[in-house]
């Protein structure tokens, strides 16, 4: 009964998902790409939506990782591979194990509190709402100058152009990194543990 | 010795008495007197040489003047501290320092028994000080200094019996409502000096006068009226009369010279000494006139009924006073200082009198509990007789002559509702005197049985100034106002009189002025006739007293009668109470002053502490509140925070997109 | 119709994600799912980047470069958040954040 | 004496005092601090030993280091004839407050006088600095010890009454600063940016002279905040009535120094500042003030007749002889800003004194009900008598200093607007009103109850009280005698200030005859209510409060 | 990567090592203060000297992201003076707290890396990884006390609400980016220049400068974007607080400096008005609710909202085209840090023992039993409020003289921005002196807390008072050098 109802599940998801790829490749005569993107792009906010608003934490936090996969897909059809690729490992590999990991250590033997929003949901999507349209009245209303097409970057270029304009950042992100591990190691610690 | 000398010591001797008294008197104990005195009395002779140089024409028609010190150097403001004697100044120093001198004396018996006798007697000297610089000042602001220092002395005085209630409320009384009148004065001196440029005496005069083309910033009547407000305060002209008759709550040498003999006689001196002011403000004159008949009015109605020996005489001063300004308004300047110095003496004679009936009697001042003194207590008896001939205007004694004069005047110079209300109030003023000479010396005794045995008469230092002040009261007249020989050529003065004739230069610019000239006297003419009538009403005054509250005069003998006075007061009920609650002007007083009054500056304070100061703390509360108010922002949830957060967010967005394209 | 290569889809698809984050930071109770939400934003933020980056012919290189940086610094955030996260955990024994509410007005 | 820094020493001298009983042991607190306080006064006196009066108001033994060269500020003392007044006046009350604190202050001694000692810096500073933002320091500096000196040795309501006193002052100094600030750009604005001399007083005032000044806008707004800072210093009506509180919490020594140094900042700031900076805004707001000073003068003194409480009674009593300085300042006559300046010194003189006096029977009863007391010259003859000199010099007694100020105001302001003085004279009844009373239900009568209730306790004036109010007394009487002796020093300052302010525009007449209406009724009220305690010593209904 | 660039940002370097160095320090020696605070204060005073020398001349390095000019020596010795402050207020507070001290000292140095980073920085990117290295070790440094309820309530707080900024800022910043597509400070301005000579504001711009003003506003604590400042100063350790209240804050404004004020520079007219707005609402709201504090942390929380406020008035006066509003802004931040970091260490001096509120009631009677403490923080409660002869006056004014000269140039509106801070200063003598009626009018507490009595805090606090009143006396020689800091950018 159960495996029905996943299925079911899926089904509606494929679904969600496809239904724009496929108005936007049939009727609309877009490019596979488009296709593409539309596609990415649905899954990629259904699942930031699921992120915000489902019950179980936990599922939140693997709809983040689906979120973040389709992001990753969106990176490689706008053409940036390497960043695809990194927001793989970082995001995938590192940030939300991490987070998976906060989840199972805060879990309270309640399980998941009854109430997932705040008292103030209304007023917060609203404002979501607000902003969005704002941003995309701003967006759509803006010249963006010259505006060329996507060029796909050789990864190449990419390290010259680190290792030679973006030395500093560079060093200097891992020195960030250091000390937020310093100091995040000693928050963490528990107090009884010598220090 | 040089005048420049003589005329400072005048002032300065009582003012070293004062010192001394203040400084050690304390220790003196019964000694205290000796200083004071001392002091006056040198002063008293100094004052007679200055007389006398000064009315046999040492010093010109112009006066002397002595400066002191250069007082408020202000740039234009510049004031003297200067003394300046002229004939005028000299007739009253003959009253101020005669009487304070005599007084003195009286006192060294009348306040023997006080705690406070060192006190008494530095007061005095403070007083005689202020006085003398009050008729000595040469400059409008020394004179008004001295207006205030003898307000001050006065206050000191009335109030010398501290612990009596009475006493400290009547001084302070005096002093206020003499600041009433002084507040005039003030504003008086400041336009002089805004249109002479000058604060002394003779020059502001006369550039007010002669200048009359020139159109001043402030005109003349004004000035003139506003100097009289302040005569009106010293002299307690109605309406501020009501501090004189409280003032007798001091002891009764200070009555007689402080609230009889001098103070009270300075605005006579003040309105006299800017005569040529008046002199060309008519208008100011009428008012000067009317107060003055209507003051004597109001205050003799008021003495006939009332009880206490004091307040009588009291009462009786200021009626004087107003007869005297009644004769400054017509323009008998002359006259006014006769009456002055006439009634000086005579009334502190009186003054001192009452006192000694009151000593003889253990304190009592109420003439219903007094009757029949005439034998046991005779000097003062005797003396205080002649006193009220002399006042009720019997010829030949002092006061026939310059009250005669005034009303002569009065009526000469076409005042004929003054000379009018002038005779009524010398019937009333014969009356009045009379009805207390006989309820307190004539008739039987009504004296409290315990006093009875122990009535005596006072000491020889009180009894012997009663005496001396006696013969001036009889002669004065005689001597200042007989025409002609054989006192004229000794003074070598002639024509109408000796006091005129000392005067005349003083007067000259203001007669001038207003254009009178010396009538000759007339004995069979129409100054027979108006003398006539006074003496006639005086006599009808003193009659009507004789027959209602007896006399015992030589073989001249009737019992009071008590009922008769019953039955007329009867018949005129309202009078009657009128003059004994003194016309209600105390309950008048107490019901602005206090009952409104207090209500006003009650309600000020409530309006300052709870409106004006009620805002200030008002926005102070406010501005705390509000504070309190916005803390309520911080709930402490993140969420909330982060929604503040989110929402300025989008207001900065669109305050941006506001200047899109500018 | 060319979704793909209009820079404006790449940006409105970022500003929704964006909002997205918004509204679960705003709206959510748990530290954790606020955590996540701001994750979700740092993306919609490098998704703009990127785009830039490959639409802006001065930006080439740099976009991908910038995101890469942002995604180590987010890293670095995360990590501190989720220690301070753990550490309140250990005081307060709930992840519910709008019950940390000891210190207010 | 010049280019020997006498200036500095007679501002600095103090601090010099404070700092040794800072690290002095306590039995010597006292003596250093009196010793300092006496060695500041000689040198003041040499001072005016040392002045030259001929010189036209020009400012002597002048100082002058570069401060803050960027902006042109400098380091620049000077004196003249009204300051040099006013800094001896604060000298010498400073010393005799210091004595007359030894007995009531008993508790943390040390705090004490260093307070004292730095408020005396602070307000001698302000009479000398001659650099607008030098003023500005020294004017704030004095604040914060008179905040201390009633905050912590006041009253029971202290700390509400000293928190007032510092809000209240503050807003309007900072506005004057904002002021100070503006005046000095419009001055390098209008020098090519040259920042030089922005800060001096005497070049602002010359360039404020020379044709123009400074721009009519800026002048009416800088006036208004100098206007705002001066007048709730003063203080001016309606901005009076941290006064009362703050005198009645204060310790005797503070109420002293409040009362007879503090409010002459403000009448000092209008001369020296407001006059010379912005003599056409001066001109525009002088009806203005004088409608207030007169309503100050009347109102002061009525509400001062119902005041139950002998230290109120002299606060309100301020109120109104301050309203004579204002008045006198902005009548704008050479007698009325003469006569203002008199009054300056003597309202210091005489109102220290009362203030002392008053503390003097506090020490002994700890109270200061007016009602309570009565019949005190059966007790302390020889106190009663010292205060009744005073309380006749404060009623403005001819002879005694207080006349002669007063007098002069009142003759420049007749001279300019008979009714307006004609309203001012009036306060003569009223002072004569509310101070004879208290004195009357202070001194006259039976011994009251409560007095009789401390039997031994009730001594006379002792040595060192009398020593304090001594000085006071005769300078009230040799001025009162000679006030030649101050005229001719500030002659010079006086001629230059109205120099300044161009005596020749006269002043609109209406709002003077608001003045009269007002002044009218206030008088009309106020007679009524001086004879209002004319047949009883009881006091009147007490305030609806 | 040349030899020039390493020396170019060798006080940079020096501080990161430094950083490292005291962990280091730490492992050879464990669980001992004395090497740690040689290796910190002595390391801080380092690199000091190294600022000093190597920021005498202008350079750039790593092809203009990182530029050193008198601005950024001016700020880099600031920001080393108040971390030196802060290691010397810390430790005995934190031993008797039984926290480690090394951890602390190394997280506040790279706070300080981050800030110095921020000052240097010549391109956006390096400003943003600056700014998150300058704002990361904060949230760590409010949870420091870590079993202590309050210290994470207010991290927690700090971090979520920071991190919610960071990407908002971000998201404008990368606007920006887009619109100018270059990071580089300079061209920026000069793509805008351009920008604004054809077309005007754009409206991804406005949207771009919106986030990122928000983003900055949070940084700065400015309102409504404040909200965090109260709650995470109150929860911090009161040393932490110290630094917070500071630190970030010059470091935020030094990022504005080089964002707004160079970069933003051409749209300058646009964010003026905004700025205003922030400076009215920030100053008076700052004040307003700091009337009603009784903890003192919680209420020097607000005013230093409130000084922020102040602050903006200069940078506002600036974008009307004076130049002392830079300077005074400068200024009022080295003023500002020396009296708040001294008012905190008196705070800080009183808690020695875990569980002393910095409530009202625990400075009652201070002045009475520690007479020195209670002047010192009279003293800088006076600064404070910005009564002379202290810094705080000084700076105020100066800020004011900037707005003042703004309004009389023109901009009226600068003239009322004078008025609303004056009022605002009287106002908040109120609260600032209400502390000084506890310590001197209010009896003592009934157990008075211990003090700390530690050498390094006590030499730290007569720095701090020294500082406080020279400044205020002789603001000669600091005057010239904000002079040349703010020439150098203005």
């Amino acid at each position: 009964m159960r495996a029905w109802l996943y299925l079911f599940t899926a089904a509606i998801a494929g679904a969600i998902i496809t239904t724009p790829a496929l108005v936007v490749f049939v009727f609309a005569g877009g490019s596979v790409d488009d296709a593409l993107f539309a596609a990415l792009a649905t899954l990629m906010l259904v699942s930031a939506l699921l992120v915000v608003t489902m019950r179980d934490i936990i599922r939140c936090g693997l709809a983040m990782i689906v979120s973040f996969l389709a992001l990753a897909g969106i990176y490689v059809v706008v053409g940036a591979p390497l960043v695809a690729a990194a927001q793989v490992i970082v995001y995938i590999g590192a940030i939300s194990v991490l987070i998976l990991f906060a989840i199972m250590l805060t879990q309270s033997k309640a399980g998941p509190a009854r109430l997932v929003f705040q008292t103030q949901a209304a007023p917060a999507a609203v404002a979501a709402v607000v902003l969005t349209v704002l941003i995309t009245l701003a967006v759509s209303a803006t010249d963006w100058g010259e505006v060329g097409t996507r060029v796909r970057l050789a990864t190449d270029t990419l390290a010259q152009v680190l290792f030679r304009d973006y030395v500093l950042p560079f060093e200097v992100v891992s020195v960030l990194l250091l000390a937020a591990v310093i100091g995040g190691i000693f928050i963490a610690k528990r107090e009884d543990e010598p220090s | 010795m040089s005048m420049d000398l003589l005329i400072p010591l005048i002032a300065i001797l009582p003012l070293a008495g004062f010192l001394f008294t203040a400084a050690v008197g304390r220790r003196l104990g019964k000694r205290a007197h000796l200083v004071p005195v001392a002091a006056v009395g040198l002063s008293w002779a100094i004052a007679m040489v200055v007389v006398f140089t000064a009315v046999t024409g040492g010093f010109g028609d112009e006066g002397h003047t002595v400066k002191l010190w250069d007082w408020i150097p202000a740039g234009a403001f510049h004031v003297e501290a200067a003394f300046f004697v002229d004939n005028l100044t000299a007739a009253l120093l003959i009253v101020v320092t005669t009487i304070g001198l005599l007084v003195h004396v009286y006192s060294i018996g009348y306040m023997s028994h006080d705690p406070g006798y060192w006190r008494f007697f530095a007061y005095l000297n403070l007083f005689m000080f202020s006085m003398l610089v009050l008729v000595l000042g040469d400059s409008w602001l020394t004179v008004f200094v001295a207006w205030e220092l003898v307000g001050l002395s006065s206050y000191l005085l009335i109030g010398f019996w501290y612990r009596k209630n009475s006493a400290a409320l009547a001084s302070k009384k005096a002093f206020i409502v003499n600041r009433v009148g002084d507040v005039g004065f003030a504003l008086g001196i400041m336009a002089i000096f805004v249109n002479t440029g000058t604060l002394n005496i003779r020059e502001s005069i006369h550039v007010l006068t002669s200048e009359t083309l020139v159109a001043f910033p402030i005109p003349v009547e004004v000035i003139a009226l506003l100097l009289f407000a302040g005569a009106m305060g010293k002299s307690a002209q109605f309406p501020l009369h009501v501090w004189l008759p409280d003032a007798m709550e001091g002891p009764t040498p200070v009555s007689a010279l402080i609230h009889a003999a001098t103070m009270v006689n300075a605005g006579v001196y003040l309105v006299a000494r800017a005569n040529p002011i008046f002199a060309s403000a008519p208008e100011a004159m009428v008012v000067v006139a009317g107060i003055g008949i209507f003051t004597a009015l109001l205050a003799a109605s008021i003495a006939m009924t009332q009880t206490d020996i004091k307040r009588v005489l009291a009462y009786s001063t200021l009626s004087q006073l107003g007869y005297m300004f009644a004769a400054l308004g017509v323009g008998a300047w002359t006259a006014a200082i006769f009456h002055l110095m006439t009634h000086g003496f005579f009334k502190g004679l009186l003054f001192l009198g009452s006192g000694s009936v009151i000593h003889a009697v253990h304190e009592e001042q109420d003439m219903r509990r007094m009757g029949g003194l005439a034998r046991k207590i005779p000097h003062t008896y005797r003396t205080m007789l002649i006193g009220s001939i002399a006042i009720a205007g019997i010829p030949p004694l002092a006061g026939f002559f310059s009250k005669d004069e005034i009303l002569g005047e009065a009526f000469k110079l076409g005042f004929a509702w003054v000379w009018a209300i002038g005779v009524v109030v010398a019937v009333m003023t014969a009356f009045y005197m009379f009805r207390l000479i006989g309820m307190t010396f004539w008739g039987e005794s009504r004296v409290d049985k315990a006093v009875e045995p122990k009535i005596h008469e006072s000491p020889r230092v009180m009894t012997i100034p009663l005496w001396l002040l006696a013969i001036p009261s009889v002669l004065l007249g005689l001597v200042l106002a007989w025409p002609g020989p054989p006192l004229g050529p000794l003074f070598g003065q002639h024509g109408p009189g000796l006091l005129a004739g000392w005067l005349e230069p003083v007067y000259a610019q203001g007669l001038e002025i207003l254009g009178h000239h010396e009538a000759e006297f007339a004995i069979f003419g129409i100054d027979g006739v108006l003398i006539l009538i006074s003496v006639a009403v005086a006599v009808l005054g003193m009659v009507a007293a004789w027959r209602l509250f007896g006399v015992e005069i030589g073989g001249l003998r009737r019992r009071g009668d008590p009922e008769r006075v019953r039955t007329l007061s009867a018949r005129v009920p309202f009078l009657y109470r009128a003059s004994l609650n003194k016309w209600w002007f105390d309950e008048l007083n107490h019901l602005v002053f206090i009952v409104i009054g207090g209500r006003v500056a009650a309600f000020l304070w409530w309006f300052d502490t709870n409106i004006v100061d009620g805002i200030v703390n008002g926005i102070g509360a406010v501005t705390r509140r509000s504070g309190g108010g916005l803390a309520l922002v911080q709930t402490g949830r993140v969420q909330n925070y982060a929604l503040g957060i989110a929402l300025g967010l989008i207001v900065m967005v669109v305050a941006y997109a506001l200047m899109v394209g500018r | 119709m060319d979704l793909a290569n209009s820079l404006d889809a790449y940006l409105v698809l970022a500003g929704a994600l964006f909002a997205i984050g918004t509204f679960g930071f705003l709206a959510r109770r748990n530290a954790i799912s606020m955590l996540m939400s701001i994750e979700l934003m740092l993306n919609a933020v490098n998704l703009a980047i990127v785009a830039f980056g490959s639409f802006i012919p001065n930006l080439k290189a740099d976009g991908s470069i910038i995101a890469l940086m942002v995604m180590a610094v987010a890293a670095a955030e995360a990590t501190v958040g989720l220690a301070i996260i753990i550490a309140i955990y250990r005081n307060r024994k709930t992840p519910l954040v709008d019950e940390y509410d000891a210190m207010r007005r | 004496m010049d280019g020997f820094p006498i200036l500095t020493i007679v501002t600095f001298l103090p601090l010099v005092g404070a700092l040794l009983i800072a690290f002095l042991p306590a039995s010597a607190t006292r003596p250093v601090a009196l010793g300092t306080a006496l060695l500041t006064w000689i040198v003041s006196l040499m001072l005016v030993i040392g002045f030259a009066a001929g010189r036209g108001g020009l400012f002597q033994f002048t100082i002058e280091v570069p401060w803050i060269p960027i902006f042109g500020i400098e380091y620049k003392l000077g004196v003249d004839g009204l300051s040099l007044l006013l800094v001896v006046l604060t000298t010498t009350l400073s010393w005799i407050s210091i004595l007359a604190s030894f007995k009531p202050i008993q508790t943390r001694i040390k705090e004490y006088m260093i307070s004292f000692l730095i408020l005396e810096v602070g307000m001698i500073g302000v009479f000398l600095a001659l650099d607008t933002f030098l003023f500005y320091i020294f004017w704030e500096i004095v604040l914060v010890p008179m905040y201390l000196i009633i905050g912590i040795w006041g009253g029971a309501n202290r700390i509400y009454a000293t928190i007032k006193f510092v809000l209240y002052t503050l807003v309007g100094s900072l506005l004057m600063l904002v002021a100070i600030l503006a005046t000095a750009f419009a001055f390098q604005a209008a020098h090519g940016g040259d920042w030089t001399g922005a800060f001096d007083y005497e070049v602002l005032r010359a360039y404020a002279a020379a044709g123009g000044g400074f721009d009519p806008s800026l002048q009416l707004l800088a006036f208004g905040a100098f206007f705002l800072a001066f007048a709730i210093k003063v203080p001016m009506f309606p901005f009076h009535t941290w006064l009362p509180d703050a005198h009645v919490e204060a310790p005797t020594a503070g109420s002293v120094i409040l009362a007879s140094v503090l409010l002459k900042l403000g009448a000092y700031g209008f001369i020296r500042y407001g006059l010379s900076f912005y003599p056409d805004a001066a001109q525009t707001y002088a009806p203005v003030i004088i409608v207030l000073s007169l309503i100050a003068i009347i109102y002061g003194a009525i509400v001062a007749l119902v005041q139950p409480d002998l230290k109120k009674l002299v606060a309100y009593s301020s109120v109104s002889h301050m309203g004579f300085v204002t008045l006198g300042i902005f009548i704008f006559q050479p007698q009325g800003m003469e006569g203002a300046i008199l009054q300056m010194i003597n309202h210091g003189l005489i109102t220290g004194a009362l203030f002392l006096l008053v503390g003097v029977i506090y020490e002994r009863t700890h109270d200061r009900t007016i009602a309570k007391m009565g019949g005190l010259s059966g007790r302390t003859p020889v106190y009663v008598a010292i205060l009744g000199f005073f309380v006749f010099a404060s009623a403005g007694l001819p002879g005694l200093s207080g006349f002669v100020g007063e007098f002069l105001t009142l003759v420049g302001t007749f001279a300019v607007s008979p009714p307006a003085a004609a309203v001012a004279t009036f306060v003569m009844i009223l002072a004569a009103g509310y101070l004879l009373w208290m004195f009357q239900r202070v001194a006259f009568g039976e011994v009251s109850e409560f007095l009789k209730g401390l039997g031994g306790h009730l001594t006379d004036i002792d040595a060192v009280e009398i020593l304090t109010v001594a000085p006071l007394g005769a300078l009230v009487v040799v001025f009162g005698l000679f006030p030649g002796i101050l005229l001719d020093i500030v002659d010079g300052s006086v001629t230059r200030a109205l120099a300044d302010v161009s005596t020749g525009a006269p002043i609109a007449l209406e709002p003077l005859a608001v003045a009269a209406a007002l002044g009218a009724l206030a008088a009309v009220v106020g007679i009524r209510v001086v004879t209002l305690p004319m047949f009883r010593s009881g006091s009147p209904a007490e305030p609806a409060a | 990567m040349t030899f020039q660039d390493l020396v170019t940002i060798l006080p940079f370097a020096a501080a990161i090592l430094l950083a490292i160095g005291v962990i280091v320090a730490d492992i050879v020696a464990p669980g001992r203060r004395e090497p740690v605070l040689v290796v910190a204060l002595g390391g801080l005073a380092l690199v000091a000297l190294l600022t000093v020398v190597t920021g005498t001349t202008d350079a750039t390095a790593f092809g203009g992201a990182y530029r050193v000019d008198a601005l950024t020596t001016f700020l880099d010795i600031l920001f080393i003076g108040i971390v030196a402050l802060t290691v010397m207020f810390a430790p005995d507070y934190l031993e008797s707290r039984g926290l480690p001290l090394a951890e602390f000292s190394a997280v506040l140095l790279f706070a300080m890396t981050g800030a110095m980073l921020i000052a240097a920085s010549a391109d956006l990117l390096v400003l943003f990884i600056g700014l998150e290295l300058m704002v990361l070790p904060g949230y760590l440094l409010a949870g420091y006390h870590k079993s202590d309820g309050f210290s994470t309530e207010g991290a927690i707080k700090y971090f979520l609400l920071g991190s919610f900024s960071s990407a908002i800022f971000l998201f404008g910043l990368a606007f920006v980016w887009g619109l100018t597509g270059t990071t580089r400070v300079s061209e920026v301005a000069d793509q805008l220049t351009v920008q604004m000579a054809t077309g005007g504001l754009s409206a991804g711009l406005a949207l771009g400068l919106a986030f990122l003003t928000a983003g900055v506003a949070f940084k700065i604590a400015a309102v409504p974007f404040h909200y965090w400042t109260p709650d995470a100063y109150q929860g911090s350790p009161t040393p932490v607080t110290g630094y917070l209240s500071v630190g970030p804050k010059i470091g935020a404004f030094a990022l504005i400096l080089r964002l707004f004020v160079e970069a933003l520079e051409p749209v300058k007219a646009d964010w003026l008005p905004v700025v205003v707005g922030l400076a009215v609402l920030t100053m008076t709201l700052g004040n307003l609710v700091a009337l009603t504090q009784t903890n003192v942390k919680r209420m020097l929380a607000y005013s230093s909202i409130a000084h922020t406020g102040y602050m903006l008035v200069g940078l506002a006066a600036y974008a009307t085209g004076r130049m002392e509003g830079l300077e005074g802004l400068l200024y009022y931040g080295a003023a500002y840090s020396v009296m708040n970091l001294g008012a905190f260490a008196v705070i800080t001096a009183l808690q020695r023992r875990a569980g002393v509120t910095s409530n009202l009631d625990t400075f009652a009677g201070l002045g009475r039993r520690e007479p020195f403490l209670g002047i010192l923080m009279t003293l800088f409660l006076l600064s404070l409020t910005g009564i002379p002869p202290t810094a705080g006056f000084f700076a105020k004014a100066y800020v004011i003289l900037a707005a003042v000269q703004a309004s009389q140039a023109g901009a009226t509106v600068l003239g009322v921005l004078a008025v609303v801070a004056v009022l605002n200063a009287a106002v908040a003598a109120f609260y600032y002196l209400r502390v000084v009626v506890y310590m001197f009018m209010r009896e003592p507490a009934s157990e008075p807390p211990a003090l700390i009595r530690g050498r390094l805090l006590w030499a730290g606090l007569v720095v701090t008072a020294i500082l406080t009143v020279v400044l205020g006396l002789i603001p000669g020689p600091l005057l010239d050098i904000v002079g040349v800091a703010a020439r150098a950018i203005g």
